[in-house]
């Protein structure tokens, strides 16, 4: 029986209840992912992180929660209030609402009922959570349009080509996975991957989709629309209290959002690791949920990370990124994937599929030796202009043991 | 504004329209403005705004991302100390400048007691011990800037760890400064004539150590920065200033030397003794941030270098005097800690109150009155972290200064930022100014 | 500042009280507004990782002030600043509390000249005071706790609004400045 | 002993009589390279003796004396031919009782070229505070002329935007000139006011 017509055979209660869950525990899990995430950094910068409310601090995001919930609301008097309002609610609905078809669990008992945890399977799940996704960033736009103030603005304008052009990208890097699962059901994905996960078999899409997921949540290095540094907040810099708390809400979410479905569709979802299928089995599937858990938090951990290490990028570099690497990498791949398909669909050969495979390889290599060498071509006619000044400059009479650090090693006189 | 205003006069300038505002003529001024210029974005970031360091005042105007026009406002810090200085005694005026750039106090009081020591004409009379315990704190003072600077400069565009590195390594300076001068920061412990004491006992180990655990931690922040590919991306090429750029707006330190001239008060126009050590001067010919950012690195360790040999000497000139020994000079207080933990050494104070009443009065005199230094004008300049220190000092033969002022790199590099950032994009700005490391204390004094 | 304005007074009341006062003191965001060396001090609590402010959820340094609790006044305050300070302030959404850092922030400190407002409460209401030319970082941390058990006891309701009558009350009954002689009568 | 002669202050302030510091004219030979930069320049500038007031050696710093005229002139000739490239600013100083030359200007100038400091002052009078601007040879002294402006009330002719810059724009006045008070205000503590340190001795 597949995972759809286990689902289709839920009563209404069993619904009801797996919706309340679902939900529960994307609160649950984002509350704790905050804390998570100071506590972790904290553990980067040598510091221990919030440690004071509650066990180990393990209260910390609820009391932030509370405390923004108990807070003044102010609404700017140069802001369009409907639009106002309305923004954040976009944003924190839409997050919650692509966990309807991710599955959670495999074949798991509910009360007696054989059913699994997945709210609704769609035949089109994944093409209905990038909807969803695409909805969500209008919350963003438009809190950044509506508080009539320049930093939101610039956000918001920010946010919405950043998404335009990283939707484009990780939508390509699903489509190798379409191709190879033939189906666009979640459930089925999942079930497909069962002996090899398509985050091997497909790795170029997965590299893909795990930089176009970052670009996708705002969050460091592309943080762009928030980018403290600049934009003070970005575009949530006019809002406080409890819409703020949606925004921040809305952005865990949305992580664990985009974590949960690359699981679902490169690491196999539910499913245990390779060698440890026997445990599928233990309290009567509910382990499952354990593992789709742990390869959920991660990929968190890996959102930390980049957040402790690196550097925001610039705008108009983020952007290039995307258009100019990202979504012609993606093509080619799809073009590579859907000819290995076919090939092996009509039976060619096992010889001819690994003769073009390894004759793409060696094409991508030598692609990337012309352009390595056009770019040091580049870099040397690249000579500077400058016109003459009009004044004295100064000539460098200087006998000083000096060391020129842009041109590498050593120099100067170490006495 | 053809007619003549008497309220509100405006004049033509290559900068635009400069107009005088008094009383309630705004609505008049801000009519005429709307209806002559076309719609942009103008962004006002600061005076209190998380990036430009402090309270710094950039209003930009945008077109899209890129910035066509950007205009620095500062005196949002104004704090009047060139004006107190002159209704405060000599010594005091340490306590003063050390106030300044909060980030470099020693270099400040440096300057400002080199500056009264040839007023004094007591250059060569400092005793050698001072001399080497100045350049030493300096140099440790060096270190310490530099690092909020790649600290804040490297929050700045983003990266939020090396701000920890960074911050673990000033807190083992600011230890040592606690050590030897009591205070972590604004010490005044740098005296017209010496040093305010001499180093307390075991100080010199300890400095061996943290310079050890120092040189070994500093590679955490370049492993960070230097190679990754995105903080190379965010600062190559940005912020560029080239050597006649600097000259022609007067601009020293990091940001000239990245320009590939090997310019250093410390080698070109030694004092303290500068000329007895042994170190490099750092240089980079990109121009750009990244070459500002890898200077500051490197100059690092020429610091932990300068500091070694320092410490080499003073162990040599263990117990020689760290103030001169003109008594109409120093500060009478030989400073210890009596038995209640507060106030003056004993011996002292016994010698004051109970053997000599001329020691009493000459005390009291010095401390206070102060004591004359004799009418002129100098200009005494030392390169702080940031560029050439100037003090400009102007006695009248009193015991108070007639008119100090400051010449602040952080102020006069500042106004390197239009041409650092105009026609670069709006994240560009942050990681200019960055470079440039302005300390508003400094500039705004 | 919603439904809890609004609880009668009595035990519901005081324990919405200490909930909303345990959670408020909890997640105290401050805004980032470093004006001069005391702004050092701070930073070095944000960022040492000796003095680390995180421990108490306090890390979250807010760059907008419509998302901050507290406005730590760090360093000398120009007449310059003054109008921006005080439009920062109002920005903030209430609950709100400020903290002056060091002295130039109290009280002008060694700066009584032209340039500098002499004192900060001349421009925001001050719940702290915290002395010293910067502060250490210890200090400051401590300065905090204290605000922390300040929040914790606050009133809400039906009691913040009796709190307020008693201490205008008081206010009113007082004897000017000048009258008081205290030590010097 | 202590200096304390001729004015008979002994308040322990010194702040009854500031008389003006002015160092008399030097002779030559000036010592140093002070020699080699006064012929450079005689050489450069044929009107040496008709735009230099004064030359003084003092502490082993020689200052240039120029007529407000001649300034942006002499400039030129310092930046381009004797390779002063830069100029580290300009401060003003009050002297208030130095009748017909109450403001100075003071320019240090620094050669990278010759590793030279040399330094020129512009004196002009309290009602007529016009001095052309230096911008157009070091555009570097843009915000110190602003500075001095702002401070001193010095009129920097031909400046790009001559505005206050470190107070507000509404201010009144030129706070560190002599004449300006340090102002504050007086702290009252108890019943006691403490008046602001220039005001705290009765002989003001």
């Amino acid at each position: 029986m597949t995972t759809a017509e286990l689902i289709a055979a839920d009563s209404g209660t069993t619904i009801l209840i797996k919706a309340l869950l679902v939900f529960v525990f994307c609160v649950v899990l984002t509350l704790m992912s905050v804390w998570g995430e100071r506590r972790l950094v904290g553990r980067m910068q040598e510091r221990p992180g919030p440690n004071r409310v509650g066990p180990f601090g393990l209260i910390q995001a609820l009391a932030d929660g509370v405390k923004l919930a108990l807070k003044e609301d102010l609404i700017p008097a140069a802001a369009d209030k409907i639009v106002f309002i309305l923004a954040p609610i976009i944003s924190a609905t839409t997050c919650f609402m692509s966990f309807a078809v991710i599955p959670i669990t495999g074949e798991v008992s509910l009360f007696g009922q054989k059913t699994a945890m997945q709210l609704t399977d769609l035949p089109v799940g994944v093409l209905y959570v990038l909807a969803i996704a695409s909805v969500g960033v209008y919350g963003i736009v438009l809190a950044g349009w509506s508080s009539g103030s320049t930093y939101p603005l610039l956000g918001g304008l920010r946010s919405s080509a950043q998404v335009i052009s990283y939707e484009v990208a990780m939508g390509l890097s699903l489509v190798a996975v379409f191709i190879y699962a033939g189906s666009m059901s979640t459930s089925d994905i999942v079930a497909a991957q069962s002996t090899w996960w398509y985050g091997v078999v497909l790795f170029p899409s997965f590299a893909i989709y795990a930089i176009s997921m970052v670009g996708e949540t705002n969050r460091a290095p592309f943080d762009l629309a928030e980018a403290e540094g600049e934009l003070v907040g970005g575009f949530h810099t006019e809002y406080s209290s409890l819409k703020f708390a949606l925004f921040f809400l809305a952005e865990y979410v949305n992580i664990i959002a985009v974590s949960a479905l690359a699981t679902t569709l490169f690491l196999g979802g539910y499913h245990a690791p390779p060698g440890l299928g026997f445990t599928e089995a233990w309290l009567g599937g509910w382990f499952t949920g354990i593992w789709f858990f742990s390869k959920v938090l991660v990929f968190f951990f890996v959102f930390v990370w980049l957040r402790g290490t690196l550097p925001r990028l610039r705008y108009d570099q983020f952007m290039q990124f995307g258009w100019k690497i990202l979504i012609p990498v993606s093509i080619l791949w799809i073009l590579v994937v859907a000819t290995l398909r076919t090939l092996s669909l009509e039976g060619a050969p096992r010889i001819v599929v690994i003769g073009f495979a390894s004759f793409v390889v060696l094409l991508v290599m030598a692609a990337n030796i012309g352009f390595e060498n056009a770019k040091k071509k580049k870099l040397e006619s690249l000579e500077v202009e400058v016109s003459e000044p009009t004044f004295a400059v100064p000539t460098v009479p200087m006998n000083v043991s000096n060391i020129n650090v842009s041109q590498s090693s050593k120099g100067g006189d170490h006495v | 504004m053809s007619v003549f205003d008497p309220y509100a006069p405006s004049r033509d300038t290559t900068e635009g329209t400069v107009y005088s505002v008094t009383g309630g003529d705004w609505d008049s001024l801000v009519q005429e403005i709307g209806s002559t210029k076309e719609e942009r974005v103008v962004v006002n970031m600061g005076p209190q705004h998380p990036s430009p360091h402090g309270v710094l005042r950039l209003v930009l105007e945008l077109e899209g991302e890129t910035v066509t026009e950007a205009r620095a406002g500062i005196g949002y810090l104004h704090t009047g100390i060139e004006k107190n200085m002159e209704y405060r005694s000599w010594t005091q005026g340490t306590t003063f400048v050390t106030r300044m750039d909060y980030l470099s106090p020693l270099f400040n009081e440096t300057a400002y007691c080199l500056a009264v020591e040839k007023l004094l004409g007591i250059t060569q009379d400092v005793p050698e011990r001072a001399s080497v315990i100045r350049v030493m704190m300096m140099e440790l003072n060096r270190i310490s800037s530099h690092m909020v600077a790649l600290g804040t400069g490297a929050l700045e565009l983003g990266a939020i760890s090396p701000m920890f590195f960074a911050f673990r390594e000033r807190e083992i300076v600011l230890d040592i400064f606690e050590m030897i001068s009591g205070l972590r920061m604004n010490m005044a412990y740098v005296r017209p004539g010496g040093v305010q004491q001499d180093l307390p006992e075991g100080a010199i180990p300890k400095i061996r150590e943290a310079v050890k655990l120092m040189r070994k931690n500093f590679k955490d922040n370049t492993t960070l920065l230097v190679g990754n590919s995105i903080w190379m991306k965010r600062t190559q090429g940005i912020g560029y200033l080239d050597l006649a750029g600097c000259t022609t707006l007067g601009i020293t330190g990091p940001v000239l030397r990245s320009t590939g001239l090997p310019w250093d008060l410390r080698k070109m126009q030694p004092y303290c003794g500068y000329e007895d050590y042994n170190f490099d001067v750092i240089t980079a010919d990109t121009c750009d941030v990244y070459g500002r950012f890898l200077i500051r690195m490197n100059e690092l360790e020429q610091s932990l270098r300068i500091i070694e040999q320092a410490l080499d000497k003073l162990e040599k000139l263990e117990g020689a005097p760290v103030m001169v020994a003109d008594k109409k000079i120093a500060w009478p207080a030989q400073l210890a800690m009596g038995g209640d933990g507060l106030g003056n050494s004993l011996n002292h104070i016994r010698e004051i109150m109970g053997t000599s009443m001329e020691s009493l009065i000459h005390h009291f005199k010095l401390v206070t009155e102060g004591f004359h230094v004799p009418a002129g004008q100098v200009y005494a300049a030392i390169e702080s972290p940031r560029g050439e220190l100037g003090a400009q000092v102007v006695s009248d033969g009193g015991t108070k200064p007639y008119r100090m002022h400051f010449r602040e790199p952080s102020f006069n590099n500042l106004q390197a930022t239009p041409a650092m950032s105009e026609g670069g994009m709006v994240a560009d700005i942050i990681g200019a100014v960055a470079s440039i490391d302005p300390v508003m204390g400094g500039v705004d004094r | 500042m919603g439904l809890e304005e609004k609880i009668p007074s009595g035990f519901v009341l005081t324990t919405v009280e200490k909930l909303a006062g345990y959670m408020r003191k909890n997640s105290l965001w401050p805004a980032t507004f470093g004006l001069a060396c005391c702004a050092i001090e701070m930073m070095a609590v944000g960022s040492a990782a000796k003095y680390d402010i995180s421990r108490f959820g306090m890390e979250v340094f807010r760059a907008s002030p419509r998302q901050a609790d507290l406005m730590i006044v760090a360093g000398r305050v120009s007449n310059k600043m003054a109008p921006v300070l005080r439009q920062i302030y109002d920005q903030m959404a209430a609950p709100k509390w400020v903290i002056a850092m060091g002295a130039c922030a109290s009280s002008g400190g060694m700066f009584n000249n032209y340039a500098i407002v002499q004192g900060v409460d001349h421009v925001v209401p001050v719940d702290i005071y915290l002395p010293g030319c910067p502060p250490r970082p210890e200090m400051l941390l401590d300065a905090i706790l204290k605000l922390h058990s300040k929040i914790y006891d606050e009133k809400l309701g039906s009691n913040r609004a009796q709190i307020i009558k008693e201490v205008e009350l008081a206010a009113m009954n007082a004897k000017p400045t000048i009258e008081m002689k205290g030590l010097l009568a | 002993m202590f200096g304390a002669k001729g004015t008979g202050d002994t308040s322990g302030y010194g702040g009854l009589i500031r008389t003006a510091a002015s160092t008399g004219s030097s002779e030559r030979p000036y010592g140093s390279y002070f020699d080699e930069v006064a012929d450079d320049l005689e050489r450069a500038y044929p009107m040496f003796s008709e735009a230099i007031e004064r030359v003084v050696v003092d502490r082993g710093e020689l200052t240039l004396h120029v007529k407000r005229e001649k300034l942006v002139e002499v400039s030129k000739i310092l930046r381009d031919s004797l390779k002063f490239e830069m100029c580290m600013g300009v401060s003003g100083v009050h002297y208030p009782t130095d009748a017909g030359r109450e403001l100075h200007a003071v320019y240090p100038l620094l050669s990278l070229t010759n590793n030279r400091r040399i330094r020129l002052e512009v004196s002009v009078p309290d009602l007529d505070p016009h001095i052309p601007s230096v911008v157009e040879v070091w555009a570097g002294n843009n915000w110190h002329e602003r500075e001095v402006f702002d401070m001193f009330g010095i009129i920097f002719d031909g400046h790009p935007g001559l505005t206050r810059i470190l107070m507000p724009d509404d201010w009144q006045g030129h706070p560190q000139r002599k004449d300006y008070a340090l102002g504050g205000i007086p702290v009252e503590y108890k019943g006691a006011t403490t008046p602001p340190p220039n005001e705290r001795r009765s002989y003001k």
